[in-house]
């Protein structure tokens, strides 16, 4: 394959940055609309042709002896640090990077399309059509990274694309909140990733993939044993660079910013912080698995982070109001999911724990089946704000009426993340359990769990959307379905999220190349649609028809209910720690630090100069005889003293 | 082993230079300072005659005595009316004099005590030491313009003369 | 009983502390110029001393006496010039007349 | 001598003086077309200089520095007018004249007495650009002294606020240092002679004959770094900087925070470092405390002011601490990073008081608690901002970016747990700017419109367009393309880190 | 008896004879009216006899027995004192009309000529009793014209002091030539000196006798502490005699200082002077400041000033080689054309206004920009700011003592370079005044006299050039090196 397509897959959206941010202003709505589609299209056509000539031609670029490769297709020299390191712009080919193009380009594609119709009445709408092609540069750039540090530099694009997007409503006070919050707490997380960088490239003295993962026992040789508070130079390395990860991923403690973020558009929450930008996170631990693998008390610290994130995101997800936050809290549940997936994928036999790589695989096709049921239910909620002009489903209900095709597309999406099958969850969340389970019953029963959660809220947010007691406003707003550049994707992810579990995943994605032939666990399979359809059926009976049952669960447990709707109070926490300690006590005292001492100490020389100004005045008195006193006086002492000094 | 002639003339020297040079400072009258000075100046004159410079001697009873002094006493009178007293200001500025002074004397003499230079020569070795001075030595010093002569700076006093008449005019004259 | 050097220098010390005493001390401008003619004749009789007893044959020392001498003259004429012409300005001669510029 | 290209630097700012001199006081248009006329031929100069360079060392040139030029000047002392380049000075002649050309732009409509003020400017350039072309100690200082004193009478007249202390208290902190720089260079060309040859100010004939033995070097290696240090803004000798730039005027504090503070990072590693490199080894560690500080401290600061000036003062400090910071890591990569942070942000830190100041001459207050929504009102001049915070916060594609990552990965080659600790603590000051330049950004730029009367304020006028766009483009230019520039500085490194690593 | 020699004294000749005519055309004009031509016959032939200096090469001889010299180095900075005098002419060709100083023109002219006559003389004696008489004639005609403005107070206030501290210090000075002359050998010759007095002679005496030196020179420089005429007496003077008394009185003091210290104590510089000449420059640099700082007058901010001033001349004293001979001969030059252009705008707006305080001077630039420019330029030479000539021999100055390589002299650089940050906080404060300060211009827009702007011409090319412009430098450099025997003289 020639470097031709791949610079366009980058070069067209930034172009369309380039063309609609400078010449936006220029431009009418609709030709801004137009360009942006025609040009995600053009990528997406683009990438497509990339992934499928990579996954299907067969050719030995690309496959050899069944082993998929991973192929730079072209890596130029960007920056050159020292002699060795080397930072590279490039483009690398892979299973996952194959399978990311595909995501990318299409969720992408589909939120072009459907934000026609949605922003249509939105001021800026060329600078967010701007924007969103920023973003998937940003994005596709930082998914064909062929090095750590390429990786590192679209992160942060990608994170001040996802800043931009959030703060598009910037005359809104919580809009530009939520974007400020988003970038500091990510770009918190960056400097994890940052040092993380610094230690891993000081030793390995490389930043590519391919070098660094094709013998990841060398670059634990390379660190010569070097530790640092009882843990290997390669541990913590991996540790710090899976912080950035988790920043970007929303994983407990860092995940405050991505509830926030849904103060963006709709369309951009579906695109970046449903399908694409937050499972980057997911991504880079994929990208580095060798390297987790060889310090594995890395990958346990992964596991847990998981764990614990989809557990506590899915409890909160129980309680919230607002349904983009419950879609928020649910994707957070769901990346963790992954998370614990990658995390249990030991890749070496260890006090026998056999190698699967199961949990690899896996955690890639939930990737990619969420990809997809998210972005559905994000563009359904998308239309169903659009209708009711409300985030908060109080404003909802029985919607099922008036929207047809949101509630049979929100429907699937609800079946799909609950994992039931045919629909493309049960598939992946399957195989992640399965995973689970072999690695560790507590890791499987507690994930089985979360996917109980996980049914129970989802089933929830629908009954109480389009079931539950009609708003008597529907009298005077009638609400009605979107126009079509809204359901045209709503139904093409809908169909997608059905077939995509029939998709020979295994086949395509796996950690080292080689195929995995996916096959059911039958028990496991059982137990999870078992749990998924009691969770289903109690939400039924909870919220299908407006009764007393939430409010008396709510006051079984109140004190849970409350923390919980106020997300265990991490906000607070996060406050009290930036605002009262950090603002106020660092920043407000080094502030009066540097007025009061360092400049007072200046002004402080300034004042004794002028007060011994002041203070020997009196010799200059006006009296010849004291003149002359002085002069004598002087001429003593000047004799007396150099007398007494040197003989 | 000076003559007692000599010695006693020393101490009268001696003695006028010390009282009279204290009483000159001291005194309340102007015009009796002045006199006080008249009579310090004239002993100098006695132990310039008595170290062998007598024309300097002369010149000192001269200019200083005579020439100085009467411009002092002029300028007394012209600025006084005759019960006029000139005493001593602000005690502190007294006691600040004295520290100053003796400050002064008491380095001064420790220096002269200390000095590495020969001092157990007595007057008649020092006056022995060298040749009488003559009017004709001086004479011929003071028009001539080698080494140890003094033309040049006999010549320059005149013009510092000269411009100190002028100074004194443009000071002293009315408009 | 010799009349070394210091016989003389020592009248001559005393002479000019009391040439400073005088000046620091007295209230008119006359009496301050008076202790300074003992001032400058104390380094007179230095100079004619050193002379006498360091160097006899030679004599610089009282020639530089005899110049000094025609300096002092011309001082005390330029200085008696100024006080008259302060007197006649502010009709005293007293030295914290002239005090006025300080600091 | 006048077929030097390098002494056209300094002669071409000299003839504008002269020019700005014929032209009557209130001759506006004559005193423009002076000004933008001499700015574009020191840009042209600058630019065609760097594409000379640039062949000459293609071609295999290897000499340390190119365009030497020697004149006799001080027979006495040795003093010549020595002139050289080297791709570090190249780059900031450049970055010099890209300043002044914006500043010129962005000082269009200044009053009172614009002819005086673009006079003193042109003085001030005149020092700036001097002192890079320079290889000659004396001549380096002198240029150095004559690029710090036009900025009191800049700040003290034009400036606004509390502008009489602050000018004065610039001018004194920054001559205050030079006093000590002084001493430092009259000690090393004291030393300079080897072995009772003739002593010479010029740095290149030090760096190779003279052996300054360690005590001296110690001396002087302080003296000359606390020297330069204080214009570099090194804590605790920083203080001026908030208040200077705070009433500097526009094109003021473009050059000054753009250039003029880089004349400290340049000469402590041209000066300090090169020719005393013993020292430099064993006492880096001082100063690396005192501008690991710097850099932190510099940003805590800037996270409560509300004056943008102010704010951005503070995040010089930062940004400059980690450019000395980056010198005295005292390897080939991190000085690099030095350089390109210099590089960075001079174009972004003149970008920010350009656009402060477009902003300041329209709403009339800085005080960020003041303003809001501005991004509405003037939106080429908030995307300008914005660009200008992403800039500083370190974006990749950005300028701000390649240097400061050059600065942690050369830095981090130094392996020892006090290198580390110091480092990490660099590190964490991008978290920092990003606090505070994403709270500028959201108080001044987003949010709803604070007061009603702003509403009424227009855009950019066409030459402030033209000086933002300029800035713009150079940092978008370095964070694109930094390679090149990379590559340049990494050359002209060798001697030194020769010299250093011969020390050790 | 050869009277030829005094063929080898042409400066003190034409200094002399310009003297001698200007006395004899003032004695025959008679009154008022008839003297307009006075003023610009002597500025003429003074401007002549200035070249003739410049031009005519110094006989490098040494007349009468050793007792004076003319050699290059003399001539080069009586030559550069020449120059301050004839700035002073022409920037009081005003105020000498003016009706109550006219009638004593004549006198003025004499007596500043006289003085000059005795600079001259203290440059080039060898001997101390020509020095002792140079010293004589350059101050007691001062006290004198100090006296000029008849119908100011101040003016006698300054007067009295100036003489009362100059008689005792001259006298001061003679007590400690006393006890030089007790180590002389006999011989007060500066060449016999260099020989007598040797590090063996080193006591009590003589360091009593090398501060009272210090004293009575220091008197003349205004060093610290026998400065405290000096405010006094520039602040009463009229302003010319003030911008003489700061420059070129100084100047020459200085130069004979140095002469006098490296010839005949070259040989305990370390053991003695040097220590005292420290210790007094710190306190001359610093005091002045401290006092300077303060000041609201302009004459006497700058008596402050030219006291600090005189400090950093005295390094070159201290540096005790041709390198500080000639640096210090620089920075005078320097000085010179600094402090005269700062006082050429400051009589000139004095002659025109009357205004003396710096308070005065508010937004001057609005009414009198070129003034304004001139002073600016001025204060920044003076606190030694490049591209102006202050700067160069400031920096020279420092070159030359650090030269030396002892630590202690480094330190004291240091202090000096510190002391340069308060000096320049003074000058800027002027330069705050003209330029900052909001309030409205107190000081009406004038054109100022012909003789002024010619003076502020001279000085502004001055301030901007001779730093630039190595040659002068260069000529201080050659002149002393070419001083023949001069360099071997020194004990140091």
């Amino acid at each position: 394959m020639g470097i031709t397509l791949p610079i366009l897959i980058l070069a067209i959206p930034v172009a369309m940055f380039l063309i609609l941010g400078i010449g936006g202003v220029f431009m009418s709505r609709k030709t801004a609309g137009v360009l942006g589609i025609l040009g995600m299209g053009t990528t997406m056509t683009l990438a497509y042709i990339v992934a499928f000539t990579y996954f299907f031609s067969g050719s030995p670029e690309f496959i050899v002896e069944g082993v998929r490769q991973q192929v730079q297709l072209f890596d130029v020299t960007w920056l050159a640090f020292t002699q060795k390191l080397v930072v590279n712009i490039g483009f690398i080919l892979d299973p996952i990077s194959a399978m990311m193009l595909v995501v990318i380009t299409t969720i992408s594609f589909m939120v072009h399309l459907y934000s026609w119709g949605y922003m249509e009445h939105e001021p800026g709408f060329q600078r967010y059509y701007a924007f969103l092609s920023l973003f998937s540069f940003s994005m596709l750039g930082l998914v064909v990274a062929t090095n750590i540090f390429q990786m590192y530099i679209f992160w942060e694009l990608v994170g001040v694309s996802s800043y931009l997007l959030i703060g598009f409503f910037y005359k809104l006070p919580s809009a530009v909140s939520a974007s400020k919050k988003a970038f500091i707490v990510t770009r918190f997380a960056d400097l994890g990733f940052l040092i993380g960088i610094l230690v891993l490239s000081y030793y390995s003295e490389s930043f590519n993939f391919i070098t660094l993962t094709h013998n990841p026992e060398s670059v634990l040789m390379s660190t010569g044993g070097a530790t640092f508070m009882g843990c290997s130079a390669l541990t913590w390395a991996m540790v710090l660079i899976f912080v950035g990860g988790m920043g970007k991923s929303a994983m407990m403690p860092l995940h405050i910013w991505l509830p926030d973020a849904m103060e963006g558009p709709t369309p951009v929450s579906a695109l970046i912080h449903a399908a694409t930008m937050v499972v980057a996170g997911v991504y880079l631990v994929a990208r580095m698995f060798p390297l987790y693998c060889v310090v594995d008390a890395s990958l346990t610290f992964v596991t847990c982070v998981g764990a614990i994130t989809a557990f506590y995101a899915a409890v909160v997800a129980c309680t919230q109001l607002d349904i983009k936050r419950v879609l928020a809290f649910s994707t957070i549940s769901q990346i963790a999911f992954m998370m614990v997936s990658l995390g249990v994928a030991y890749d070496r036999p260890i006090e026998g724990i056999h190698y699967t790589g199961l949990g690899y695989m896996a955690g890639m096709f939930h990737l990619f089946t969420h990809a997809m049921f998210k972005a559905l239910l994000f563009l359904g909620a998308g239309a169903l704000i659009h209708a009711v002009h409300s985030n908060n489903y109080t404003k909802m209900g029985g919607l099922r009426k008036y929207m047809p095709i949101t509630h049979l597309t929100f429907l699937i999406g609800c079946l799909a993340i609950a994992g039931i099958w045919p629909f493309s969850g049960f598939f992946s969340k399957d195989e992640m359990l399965a995973a689970m389970f072999a690695n560790h019953w507590f890791w499987g029963a507690w994930m089985t769990m979360v996917a109980g959660l996980t049914a129970f809220y989802m089933f929830r947010l629908y009954y109480l959307i389009f079931w539950w007691d009609e708003n008597p406003e529907y009298a005077e707003h009638r609400p009605h379905d979107a126009p079509w550049q809204m359901s045209v994707p709503l139904i093409f992810l809908a169909a997608v999220s059905c077939v995509a579990g029939f998709i020979p995943f295994g086949e395509l994605v796996t950690w080292n190349g080689e195929p995995y032939h996916i096959h059911i666990e039958g028990a496991v399979a059982a137990t999870s649609l078992t749990v998924a359809v009691l969770a289903i059926a109690l939400a039924t009976v909870m919220y299908r028809k407006k009764n007393e049952w939430p409010a008396r669960v709510k006051n079984m447990w109140p004190g849970l209910w409350t923390a919980a709707y106020h997300r265990f109070y991490w906000d607070e926490i996060y406050m009290f720690i930036t605002h009262k300690i950090i603002f106020g006590g660092i920043c407000r005292s080094i502030a009066w630090f540097d007025r009061h001492v360092i400049d007072g100490a200046m002004n402080g020389m300034a004042w004794i100069t002028q007060k011994t100004s002041f203070a020997i005045r009196g010799m200059q008195s006006g009296q010849i005889q004291a003149y002359v006193l002085w002069y004598f006086l002087g001429a003593l002492l000047l004799a007396a003293v150099t007398w007494l000094a040197l003989i | 082993m000076d003559s007692v002639g000599n010695i006693i003339v020393y101490f009268i020297v001696a003695l006028a230079i010390v009282v009279f040079s204290v009483l000159a400072v001291k005194s309340k009258r102007i015009l009796r300072s002045a006199t006080y000075l008249l009579f310090v100046l004239l002993a100098t004159a006695v132990a310039y005659f008595q170290l062998g410079y007598q024309f300097l001697g002369a010149v000192q009873v001269a200019v200083y005595a005579g020439g100085i002094m009467v411009l002092f006493v002029f300028s007394i009178l012209l600025t006084h009316k005759p019960d006029d007293k000139s005493g001593t200001i602000e005690s502190h500025r007294r006691v600040l004099g004295i520290v100053a002074s003796a400050a002064g004397a008491v380095l001064l003499l420790f220096a002269l005590f200390y000095m590495p230079l020969p001092h157990d020569t007595s007057l008649a070795e020092a006056l022995a030491g060298g040749p009488q001075i003559t009017m004709h030595d001086i004479g011929e010093a003071f028009v001539g313009s080698n080494r140890f002569q003094y033309l040049l700076p006999f010549e320059a006093i005149s013009v510092l003369l000269l411009a100190c008449i002028i100074g004194g005019v443009v000071v002293a004259r009315k408009r | 009983m010799d009349l070394s050097m210091l016989w003389y220098l020592v009248p001559s010390v005393v002479m000019l502390a009391c040439g400073v005493y005088g000046f620091v001390t007295r209230k008119n401008l006359i009496a301050i110029l008076i202790s300074l003619e003992l001032i400058l004749n104390s380094a007179d009789l230095n100079f004619v001393v050193f002379n006498r007893y360091l160097f006899p044959d030679m004599m610089e020392g009282m020639v530089f006496t005899l110049f000094s001498i025609a300096i002092a003259a011309a001082e005390t004429a330029v200085a008696i010039a100024i006080i008259i012409n302060v007197y006649r300005a502010v009709g005293a001669t007293d030295i914290n007349i002239v005090n006025k510029m300080k600091h | 001598m006048f077929t030097n290209i390098l002494i056209w630097f300094v002669v071409i700012p000299v003839i504008m003086m002269i020019g700005l001199g014929l032209c009557r006081n209130s001759g506006m248009k004559a005193i423009r077309a002076v000004m933008v006329v001499g700015s574009t031929a020191l840009l042209a100069l600058a630019i065609w200089l760097c594409v000379q360079f640039l062949q000459l060392r293609a071609a295999g040139v290897d000499d340390e520095m190119l365009f030497t030029g020697s004149w006799l000047w001080y027979a006495p002392l040795n003093i010549h007018l020595a002139v050289g380049v080297d791709g570090i000075s190249v780059l900031m002649l450049m970055l010099s004249a890209i300043i002044v050309f914006a500043g010129t732009f962005a000082s269009w409509k200044i009053t009172p007495l614009p002819k005086n003020f673009f006079l003193w400017f042109c003085l001030l350039s005149t020092g700036v650009f001097g002192f890079f072309i320079s290889i000659d100690m004396f001549t380096m200082f002198m240029f150095y002294e004559v690029a710090l004193i036009p900025m009191y009478l800049l700040i003290g007249v034009w400036g606004t606020g509390r502008k009489e202390y602050s000018a004065m208290k610039l001018t004194l902190m920054l001559m205050g240092g030079s006093a000590f720089l002084m001493l430092g260079l009259l000690g090393i060309y004291w030393h300079s002679a080897p072995e009772g040859g003739q002593c010479t100010w010029n740095i290149l004939e030090i760096s190779h004959n003279a052996s300054i033995d360690a005590s001296w070097q110690y001396m002087l290696f302080c003296f000359t770094f606390v020297g330069f240090g204080v214009l570099g803004a090194m804590f605790p000798f920083h203080t001026w900087s908030p208040d200077g730039h705070a009433c500097a005027p526009t094109a003021v504090s473009m050059l000054h925070a753009g250039v003029l503070m880089k004349l400290g990072g340049y000469g402590c590693f041209r000066i300090a470092i090169f020719l005393l490199p013993q020292a430099a080894n064993e006492l880096a560690w001082i100063f690396i405390i005192l501008t690991g500080i710097s850099i932190v401290y510099g940003a805590f600061s800037a996270c409560v002011q509300t004056d943008l000036k102010y704010i951005n003062a503070y995040s010089s400090v930062s940004h400059c601490g980690m450019v000395l910071f980056a010198i005295l890591m005292l390897n080939t990569t991190a000085m690099t990073g030095a350089i390109l942070q210099m590089l960075s942000h001079g174009l972004m830190t003149a970008l920010f008081f350009a656009l402060i100041g477009m902003i300041y001459g329209r709403t009339h207050t800085r005080d960020i608690r003041q303003m809001g929504g501005l991004m509405k009102i003037m939106p080429y001049l908030g995307v300008c901002y914005m660009i200008a915070g992403f800039a500083s916060l370190g974006l990749p594609g950005l300028s701000g970016f390649v240097a400061e990552m050059t600065i942690f990965f050369g830095s981090f080659q130094n392996a020892d747990l006090f290198h580390r600790v110091f480092v990490i603590c660099a590190t964490a000051s991008i978290v920092i700017t990003a606090v505070y330049i994403l709270r500028v950004v959201g108080k001044l730029l987003l949010g709803p419109v604070q007061d009603k009367h702003h509403l009424e304020l227009t855009d950019a006028t066409w030459w402030e367009r033209f000086s933002t766009v300029t800035l713009i483009v150079c940092i978008a230019g370095i964070g694109c393309f930094p390679n090149w520039i990379n590559e340049t500085i990494q050359h002209s490194f060798v001697p030194i880190i020769n010299a250093i690593q011969a020390a050790v | 008896m050869d009277y030829s020699q005094f063929g080898a004294m042409i400066p003190e000749l034409i200094v002399l004879g310009i003297f001698l005519v200007v006395f004899f055309a003032d004695l025959i004009a008679g009154d008022k009216s008839r003297k307009c031509f006075l003023t610009p016959l002597t500025t003429v032939l003074f401007a002549l006899g200035t070249v003739a200096i410049w031009v005519i090469p110094a006989s490098g001889e040494t007349v009468f027995g050793g007792m004076y010299v003319n050699d290059s180095a003399t001539n080069a900075i009586k030559a550069i004192l020449n120059i301050g005098v004839f700035i002073v002419f022409l920037q009081s060709a005003k105020w000498v009309e003016s009706d109550e100083v006219a009638i004593r023109k004549g006198e003025f002219y004499e007596l500043l000529l006289v003085t000059l006559f005795g600079m001259y003389l203290m440059v080039s004696a060898r001997h101390f009793l020509l020095f002792i008489i140079g010293l004589e004639s350059a101050s007691l005609p001062l006290a004198a014209m100090v006296a000029f403005n008849k119908n100011h107070y101040e003016s006698h206030e300054a007067a009295v002091k100036y003489i009362m501290t100059a008689v005792f210090s001259s006298a001061i000075l003679l007590v400690g030539l006393s006890f030089v002359y007790a180590f002389s050998g006999g011989s007060l010759y500066f060449q016999d000196l260099a020989v007598t007095i040797q590090t063996g002679s080193m006591s009590g005496l003589l360091i009593v006798a090398l501060a009272f030196v210090i004293a009575g020179l220091g008197f003349k420089l205004s060093l610290v502490p026998f400065h405290l005429w000096t405010a006094d007496v520039y602040q009463g003077a009229p302003t010319a005699i003030t911008s003489y008394l700061s420059v070129i009185s100084k100047g020459s003091a200085a130069f004979a200082f140095f002469i006098i210290f490296t010839q005949c104590f070259g040989s305990v510089y370390s053991d003695a002077w040097e220590w005292m000449l420290y210790a007094v420059i710190i306190a001359t640099i610093t005091v002045g400041n401290l006092f300077a700082i303060r000041q609201k007058n302009m004459k006497r901010f700058m008596a402050f000033s030219s006291i600090s001033q005189a400090g950093y001349i005295m390094l070159g004293a201290m540096a005790a080689d041709t390198l500080g001979l000639a640096s210090m001969i620089f920075y005078i030059f320097v000085y010179i054309v600094s402090n005269l252009g700062a006082f050429a705008v400051i009589s000139t707006i004095e002659n025109q206004t009357g205004r003396l305080s710096m308070d005065d001077y508010n937004g001057l630039h609005k009414t009198n920009p070129w003034l304004s420019f001139a002073m600016t330029l001025a204060m920044f030479s003076l606190a030694g700011i490049p591209p102006f000539a202050g700067f160069f021999s400031k920096i020279l100055i420092f070159t030359s003592v650090t030269g030396t390589g002892s630590m202690a002299l480094y330190m004291l650089v240091l202090i000096a370079l510190i002391n340069t940050i308060i000096s320049l906080y003074y000058y800027l404060l002027v330069v705050k005044a003209i330029w900052i300060s909001p309030e409205a211009p107190k000081v009406e827009s004038f054109r100022s006299d012909c003789g002024s702007r010619i003076a502020l011409w001279i000085c502004v090319a001055g301030i901007v050039f001779f730093g630039l412009v190595p040659y002068i430098y260069q000529y201080c450099v050659s002149s002393v090196e070419a001083s023949a025997g001069f360099l071997s003289m020194f004990g140091v």
